[in-house]
């Protein structure tokens, strides 16, 4: 009998997710062993049309990373779609946006304004921006269509399963893949994580106390944090209460609060949502200036609370871009 | 324009006016008031009158004595007694009226140009005289005394009674009419608490 | 362009203590107001679940109204001071998301303030009039229709479709 | 938690006579429900609250084999447990049930029948949706702690306390004075009967004092309430008296022996119209009757430094204990009668009747104590110049009835004022003028009581009085008050010169009500009276199960209106008590064990510490005894791992998404 | 039956026919009047707005004599008449010191004031004393198709009446259906004619009369019957003033005697009815 056939595939991502593969490491040989790679643009030659080629269904699994924004990326995710039986997002972009899909606060006007003009950095005369076709000495250039917003793998096409992390630990990916190769796979549409926050893992679960109240936040790179103590407790936000556990707290095991890269529980509709209600509900203030003032250590909430999973919130993107998005289409 | 005080002061009171109206028969109840006004509503003169029923017993109470007999409404009362049937306190509001007249006539405090009174006047000098009333003879008396073109202009009505032989020219009287003038004397003024 | 038809949509939270009640006298007073609100009845205005907002105006409402007891009257001691905590920071984080914050609306209302739930909800009515709708639902079907060409198949994630159970229904 | 059976949801709209279908389509409301997923059976009818229409629920139930209803009628405040009742009387569990408020929240306040049955239309398919989600639930029973708090010993207080006392029930009965007896106690004589107030308030206070059930605890306050309905603890300040009262015997020794010889501090209980010493006893009938000291005027707590004549002369009792300190006592009642009364209106606010300024213009209260033979003169009523009045003036409706003051009518004092006009009447002869704007006198004997008073030559003129005044226009006007009104029966402007006026003070909550209110839990209306469940089905309860209330911290009413209620409030606690136990809306929250990820975010925001962490399980647990359910927890879970029963997170989305179900 | 009989000042004078058609009537009807001697006026209202006490003594004088001349109850048919004597009865019953002041009044005259006759009116002589069903039998030329309202005025009901209604006196209506009338329902039975206002403030007083006469119109009568000498006059007397000031309503007044002597089949002339000013034309007409 043939090997399954597995692909990888990267979308809009850092390339975090490509090296959490590498960080196998010994384990990778075995995976290689067991399974067909056909497609891995990162790390072998495959193109488009090798995929193409390839009979619909005909591989076991895909693992896509990254956001989706453009174009190609959408077709490139509905090809794999056709030609894999099972579809996996693979990490906190696939799954939830992840940082790219920050970008949904801001307009795609503004975001190419800054970054072909704006930004400090650039200097752009001609106040060129990128197209989707140019003529340049009677060659034709073609770039994908960057479009409004950024969207969530599942947006796009349908997803069998969820590894979640940014990236997915290798603990998670080997089991994913173990689950795979013998068949034992959970329900679809499962998050191959533990569905418990992240605190019941949490080296620092014990130092919580019952009793917390907020007098102010502080920002981690403000402030000398306690190595032990929980983050909360120290009034360091900590996403971990509203965040999947699964990625043995490698953060707070590294005095980093957790910032929500394995998003909610299958129980939240909207990560950003429960932990803005947690943390601002036991702010230690009854007037509303108090309040304010307290809350203020969050400059930015969407950032905060929203990390990684702006895409995937209830409110998906700013409604400012909706309306732009719908005067653009009209 | 003129202009007159209207604010009312202690001087503007009679003390023991209220009670001493109150006191005369038929009257007994008058404190009982709760001013509701039913008297006002039953009343069929009541769109003539310068002071409803109800105010005059306000201004009663009150002992505005002046105020009340110089209205006009004591006279346009013509003993209909719907006001006194209809009185939710049992207040005999026909019988304060003949109070208030009563003693309107004894100081001849009714308003300038109200003929009402005179016609009584008449009518009780023609009883005390002649024991009964001849209506003819009073009624051309009262115009006489009081408005002698009415008198005239009422020629048709006067032929209209002589048509049907109603024309009483002779004087009625009774027999006794000097025994009853008597009588009427002894018993002048005499009820209980006088007029006021 | 606005639908001449067009109707704010309001979804209001009310604490069964305060404000339900104010809105019950308000009926029985038969104060007059504005038909754009529903309410939903929450045993305090603490059970209100920053989700329930947000989920609101993804479903479609045009505005959220929020009642609870006056500070201090609380029926369970401090549930509305954590609402209006909570509230402070929702505004935040929509003025964030292009939501405008006059689409959510915080007010304290007593059991005896029927005048003030007609009022409230009057005034309320009328300033999302102004400001027009929101239609996220529609926002999300406009900026979508730029992918369908190229998708095999598109899922719009709204709110109602992510939840756990469909009941299976048999229609008689 | 998806059903394995299928859903089969039973719906009903109610006309409620004319209430709702002259405004809701009700019939357009059923066909529209009919064709919503999972209903079986969709009706309307005229009255769903009668026992016809309950019973078409229980048929429809078996027929039908309904697994869910919805009821689309009044608010469920009203009816939701009538209809529960229904649900259950057809086999199934009552909380497999929603109610949608078609008539407090549609008819009763659009006139617009297409918008109005709209908004009945998304209503019901939010509750269709959200009932389809609803799970079996059992009411849970919470025990009655018998003991009864009365706060408040005027005569609804202690009318209150001796019905329960009497029907066996301990009391706790609190007075902030240190003498129970209240407003009453100042009266002389009580309308329209006039018999003499103390002949009847006096048995009944010393029937408190000397009741085996009842423990009194005057100069005492409540200063904090914590539990539920049926588990009050309840914290009294029991404050310093600086005399034994169970070993006082009245007898005065102190007083008499006290170094002031003379009186000279104003008694509060004449309203300053007589003097007593930093030692006093606060009125001749008081109960206890027992000594008090004013830690204010007594030179010994205030300087250290006197003789100390009154602890000489209570000599071997030892009644006087200088040294006493304030004491917080904790007790465990079951339930709680609120009785906190009145104040008066303060006139000083209505200068234009210049009270303060003249000093023969006082108010009905300060009447009632001049002409009380216990009162400050012996019951002689004399101007302050030492004459008696010939003309006296009452006005009616000072501080009520009025925007600027108080919008209410105080409901007494037309009554009160004419009561005290008879008395002056007799006692004087004055003439007697009563300036009013409506004569309310709706009680039983009162309007009797009125035509009396017309009768006894009480004078009534209509019209609010715009000022008192001792400028004379006239000689007849010199050295009077002066009163301007207009004789609105009349038809004239009147001045009216009178050697006495009297104000008709109207009643006003509390000063501390407020504070009292959150004490206990209760709510008030916009102007402080304390608000009853319901104006008409319960007037005597509050929001708060458990805490009645009684006499004119309601509102204005009269001794017999107060001691009505006393008596109902007395009853509502004796049924809860006599019940046993009570059944509790089964809204509380409980954590999903295994999910529960021990962040602990939850513990914090319990207001009643009912969430605990279980360091075994690393998890958070609610004690379902002590969680009231306002869901604040479920609210805050960061990761959804709360449940709350009747509210749970999946009920509340459907219903958000149902109400924004356009038709 | 023997009564005395009190005629009254009016019927006297401009009210004769009403004293004429009545003693027919009555004679018809086995019914003797006995006229008091020396009777003298009631009072009427004038002389209660003069002097109380002299009021009663007037009315006293009137019983006294009645009294003094054997047993029976004493018959006012004027309403004026009726009420001045029964007030006086009812002051001199209620009220010990005017009693005393008009006994020794009537002291002068050498009378004494008992009680004990009972004032009363036709009307109920007629309907109680006589009864309808010998009425009835009297009846040879019944009124036939004549719709008549029956009018009784304010002094006989108010404020004491003991044998009617009120508000719906009906002693009358049974009288005129028993004579074969059609009797016209008529709200305004009870209420004031005007009384001597008419004469002495016409703007009032005819205003009054006009509603009268105007409703009855309105109502389809033909006639008015009336019980009270003022009454008749008031409503027979004005209807050129009242048309000049609010138009037309000619329905002639005539006294209930005058319908009974008219059905018993009395001699037209005997009745009194010439003395209308307004004939009474269809009444002469139907029988």
């Amino acid at each position: 009998m043939d090997k399954p056939k597995i692909g990888f595939y990267w979308c809009a991502s850092c390339g975090g997710c490509e090296e959490a593969i590498v960080d196998l490491a010994e384990d990778i040989l075995r995976i290689t062993a067991a399974v067909d790679l056909v497609f891995w643009p990162v790390a072998l030659d495959f193109k488009k049309e090798d995929v193409l080629a390839m009979p619909n269904g005909s591989m076991a699994a895909v693992f896509i990373n990254g956001a989706v924004r453009t174009s190609e990326q959408e077709e490139m995710a509905s090809l794999l779609r056709a030609k894999s039986q099972f579809v996996i997002a693979f990490g906190a972009c696939a799954q939830l946006g992840g940082i790219p899909g920050l970008a949904n606060q801001f307009s795609r006007d503004s975001i190419l304004n800054y970054v072909y003009d704006g930004a400090p950095t650039v200097v752009n005369e001609k106040h060129v921006r990128p197209s989707v076709r140019c003529e340049d000495n009677n060659r034709t250039l073609t770039l994908p269509e960057f479009r409004s917003v950024v969207r969530t793998l599942e947006q796009i096409v349908h997803v069998d399963y969820f590894l979640p992390g940014c990236p997915p630990t290798p603990r998670l990916i080997t089991s994913a893949i173990d689950a795979l190769l013998t068949g034992k796979l959970p329900p679809p549409g499962s998050v191959l994580a533990p569905d418990v926050a992240l605190c019941d893992q949490c080296p620092r679960k014990k130092s919580k106390p019952e009793q917390i109240r907020f007098a102010a936040f502080k920002r981690p790179h403000l402030t000398s944090m306690d190595s032990d103590l929980c983050f909360l407790a120290q009034g360091v936000v900590c996403m971990g209460p509203a965040t999947r556990g699964g990625c043995e707290a490698l953060c707070p095991a590294a005095n980093m609060p957790c910032t929500g890269c394995f998003g909610p529980t299958s129980r939240v509709h909207d990560q950003g949502a429960k932990m803005l209600s947690s943390l601002s509900a036991a702010v230690d203030a009854k007037e509303s200036d108090q309040v304010d003032a307290v809350l203020a250590g969050i400059p930015d909430p969407v950032g905060t609370f929203y990390r990684y999973a702006l895409p995937a919130s209830l409110l998906r993107f700013s409604a400012n871009i909706g309306s732009a998005a719908v005067k653009e289409t009209l | 324009m003129e202009l007159g005080q209207k604010i009312k002061c202690e001087a503007d009171r009679t003390a023991g006016f209220g009670k001493a109206i109150a006191a005369m028969p038929g009257c007994e109840r008058l404190g009982s008031c709760i001013q509701c006004g039913a008297c006002s509503g039953a009343c069929p003169l009541s769109i003539y009158m310068d002071q409803s029923p109800r105010q005059v017993i306000a201004l009663v109470r009150g002992d505005f004595k002046k105020q009340a007999l110089s209205c006009n409404t004591i006279w346009l009362c013509s003993s209909c007694y719907a006001c006194t049937v209809q009185c939710p306190r049992e207040i005999g509001i026909t019988d304060i009226m003949y109070a208030l007249k009563q003693c309107a006539m004894s100081e001849r405090a009714y308003p300038a140009g109200l003929s009402i009174p005179i016609l009584a006047r008449q009518f009780v000098r023609m009883v005390v005289r002649r024991g009964r009333i001849t209506e003819t003879r009073l009624v051309m008396r009262f115009f006489l005394q009081t408005n002698w073109k009415a008198a005239i202009s009422s020629w048709r009505l006067g032929l209209n009674l002589i048509r049907t032989r109603r024309f009483g020219i002779r004087q009625q009287h009774i027999k006794q009419h000097l025994e009853l003038a008597a009588m009427l004397a002894q018993a002048k003024n005499a009820n209980a608490g006088g007029s006021p | 362009m606005s639908d001449m038809n067009w109707q704010p949509r309001i979804v209001a939270f009310f604490c069964s203590w305060c404000t339900y009640t104010a809105a019950d006298l308000a009926g029985v007073s038969r104060f007059r107001y504005a038909p754009n609100v529903r309410i939903i009845r929450l045993m305090c205005s603490g059970r209100i679940d920053p989700q329930f907002v947000l989920c609101a105006l993804a479903d479609g409402a045009d505005g959220v109204l929020i009642g609870g007891c006056h500070p201090g009257d609380c029926h369970y001691a401090e549930g509305n001071f954590k609402t209006f905590r909570r509230y402070r920071m929702i505004l935040r984080l929509l003025a964030d998301m292009g939501v405008a914050g006059d689409r959510v609306r915080l007010e304290w209302i007593s059991a005896s303030e029927g005048e003030r739930v007609k009022t409230v909800i009057n005034e309320m009515v009328e300033r999302i009039r102004a400001l027009g709708p929101l239609d996220i639902p529609g926002r999300f079907a406009a900026c979508d229709s730029e992918i369908l060409e190229s998708a095999d198949a598109i899922r719009l994630p709204q709110c109602k479709e992510t939840h756990d159970v469909v009941p299976e229904v048999v229609h008689g | 938690m998806s059903n394995d059976e299928s859903i089969r949801t039973g719906f009903y709209v109610c006309h409620c006579g004319h209430n709702i279908s002259d405004v809701v389509d009700c019939t357009a409301v059923a066909r529209y429900a009919s064709t919503l997923a999972g209903v079986m059976v969709s009706r309307d009818y005229k009255y769903m609250c009668s026992s016809p229409g309950q019973e078409l629920i229980r048929q429809d139930i078996l027929e039908h084999k309904l697994n869910r209803v919805v009821v689309a009628s009044c608010s469920p405040l009203l009816h939701e447990h009538t209809f529960r009742n229904a649900v259950a009387a057809g086999g199934l569990n009552p909380f497999l049930f929603q109610m949608v408020n078609i008539r407090e929240h549609d008819a009763w306040v659009h006139a617009d029948r297409a918008a109005a049955t709209a908004k009945a239309q998304a209503l019901v398919s939010a509750a269709i949706r959200r009932v389809a989600l609803h799970k079996p639930l059992q009411a849970t029973r919470a025990p009655i702690h018998p003991d009864v708090l009365v706060v408040g010993g005027g005569i609804a207080g202690i009318h209150a306390a001796l019905t329960l006392a009497n029907a066996g029930k301990k009391v706790y009965l609190v007075e902030r004075q240190p003498s129970i007896g209240g407003h009453m106690a100042q009266f002389d004589k009580t309308f329209p009967t006039l018999d003499c107030a103390a002949c009847i308030l006096t048995p009944k206070m010393s029937a408190v004092r000397s009741h085996k059930n009842i423990v009194l605890w005057t100069y005492s306050e409540v200063a904090k309430v914590d539990g539920y309905v049926g588990n009050y603890t309840v914290t009294v300040r029991r404050k310093a008296r600086y005399v034994d009262e169970n070993l006082c015997v009245g007898c005065q020794e102190c007083i008499d022996a006290c170094v002031f010889k003379v009186p000279k501090f104003p008694d509060p209980f004449n309203l300053g119209m007589s003097m007593q010493k930093p030692i006093y006893i606060p009125f001749p009938q008081a109960v206890p009757q027992a000594a008090v000291i004013d830690p204010d005027r007594c030179i010994q707590l205030k300087t250290g430094k006197c003789k100390k004549t009154c602890v000489e002369a209570c000599a071997d009792r030892k009644a006087i204990n200088l040294n006493q300190k304030e004491q917080l006592l904790e007790i465990k009642v079951g339930s709680i009668i609120t009785a906190t009364g009145f104040k008066l209106f303060d006139a000083k606010r209505l200068p234009e009747y210049g009270y303060g300024r003249y000093p023969d213009v006082m108010t009905t209260i300060e009447l009632e104590r001049l002409v009380s033979s216990s009162g400050p003169t012996g019951g002689e009523l004399r101007l302050r110049s030492g004459k008696p009045p010939t003309a006296v003036g009452f006005i009616l409706c000072v501080g009520s009835r009025d925007m600027r003051t108080n919008r209410w009518c105080s409901r007494t004092c037309c009554m009160h004022s004419m009561k005290l006009a008879q008395i002056v009447r007799e006692r004087t002869g004055a003439q007697v003028t009563v300036f009013y704007i409506d004569i309310r006198a709706p009680g039983k004997g009162y309007e009797e009581f009125y035509d009396r008073s017309l009768q006894q030559g009480v004078q009534f003129v209509r019209g609010r009085v715009a000022e008192v005044s001792d400028c004379a226009l006239s000689p007849d006007e010199a050295g009077k008050l002066v009163i301007r009104v207009e004789d609105t029966l009349a038809g004239f402007v009147r001045r009216v010169p009178l050697d006495l006026v009297v104000l008709a003070v109207g009643m006003e909550p509390q000063a501390d009500a407020q504070e009292m209110r959150r004490i206990l839990n209760m709510s008030c209306s916009a102007e402080g009276w304390f608000l009853e469940k319901h104006p008409k089905m319960a007037p005597v309860s509050t929001f708060t199960d458990g805490v009645f209330i009684a006499g004119c911290c309601q509102g204005p009413k009269d001794i017999p209106d107060s001691i009505a209620q006393a008596g109902a409030a007395a009853a509502e606690a004796l049924a809860l008590i006599d019940a046993g136990g009570i059944d509790q809306e089964p809204n509380t929250a409980y954590i999903r064990g295994e999910e529960c990820s021990g962040c602990k975010s939850c513990i914090s925001l319990c207001p009643y510490a009912a969430i605990s962490f279980d360091a075994e399980k690393q998890k958070a647990v609610i004690n379902p005894a002590l969680c009231k359910g306002c869901g604040t927890c479920v609210a805050s879970c960061p990761s959804g791992s709360i449940g709350q029963n009747l509210f749970e997170d999946q009920e509340v989305f459907e219903e958000i998404n149902g109400v924004l179900d356009y038709v | 039956m023997r009564y005395h009989y009190f005629p009254g000042c009016s019927l006297k004078g401009l009210g004769r026919a009403y004293d004429e058609s009545l003693r027919p009537v009555m004679e018809r009807l086995g019914v003797e009047l006995a006229e008091i001697d020396d009777w003298n006026c009631c009072g009427a209202t004038a002389y209660m707005s003069t002097d109380h006490c002299n009021a009663c003594a007037l009315g006293a004088r009137n019983i006294a004599i009645a009294e003094s001349s054997g047993p029976g109850d004493i018959v006012a048919p004027c309403n004026a008449c009726y009420l001045a004597l029964n007030k006086t009865r009812n002051c001199l019953a209620g009220d010990s010191a005017t009693r005393a002041a008009v006994q020794k009044a009537l002291a002068v005259a050498k009378l004494t004031y008992t009680g004990t006759a009972a004032v009363r009116h036709p009307l109920e002589v007629l309907v109680y004393d006589v009864g309808i069903n010998v009425i009835k039998r009297n009846v040879v030329r019944p009124l036939k198709d004549l719709k008549i309202a029956p009018y009784y005025g304010c002094q006989l009901v108010r404020p004491h009446c003991s044998f009617d209604d009120q508000w719906n006196p009906t002693a009358m209506d049974r009288i005129l259906t028993a004579l074969g009338a059609r009797v016209v329902d008529f709200p305004l039975k009870t209420r004031c004619c005007g009384g001597s206002l008419t004469g002495t403030a016409p703007e009032a007083g005819l205003r009054l009369t006009h509603i009268i006469l105007g409703e009855a119109q309105r109502r389809g009568a033909d006639l008015i019957a009336t019980i009270c000498p003022l009454c008749q006059f008031n409503l027979d007397s004005y209807h050129d003033q009242i048309a000049r000031r609010w138009g037309p309503a000619r329905i002639p007044a005539v006294y209930i005697t005058q319908l009974m002597g008219m059905a018993f089949g009395l001699p037209t002339e005997q009745l009194g009815l010439k003395r209308n000013f307004l004939p009474a034309d269809k009444l002469l007409a139907a029988t």
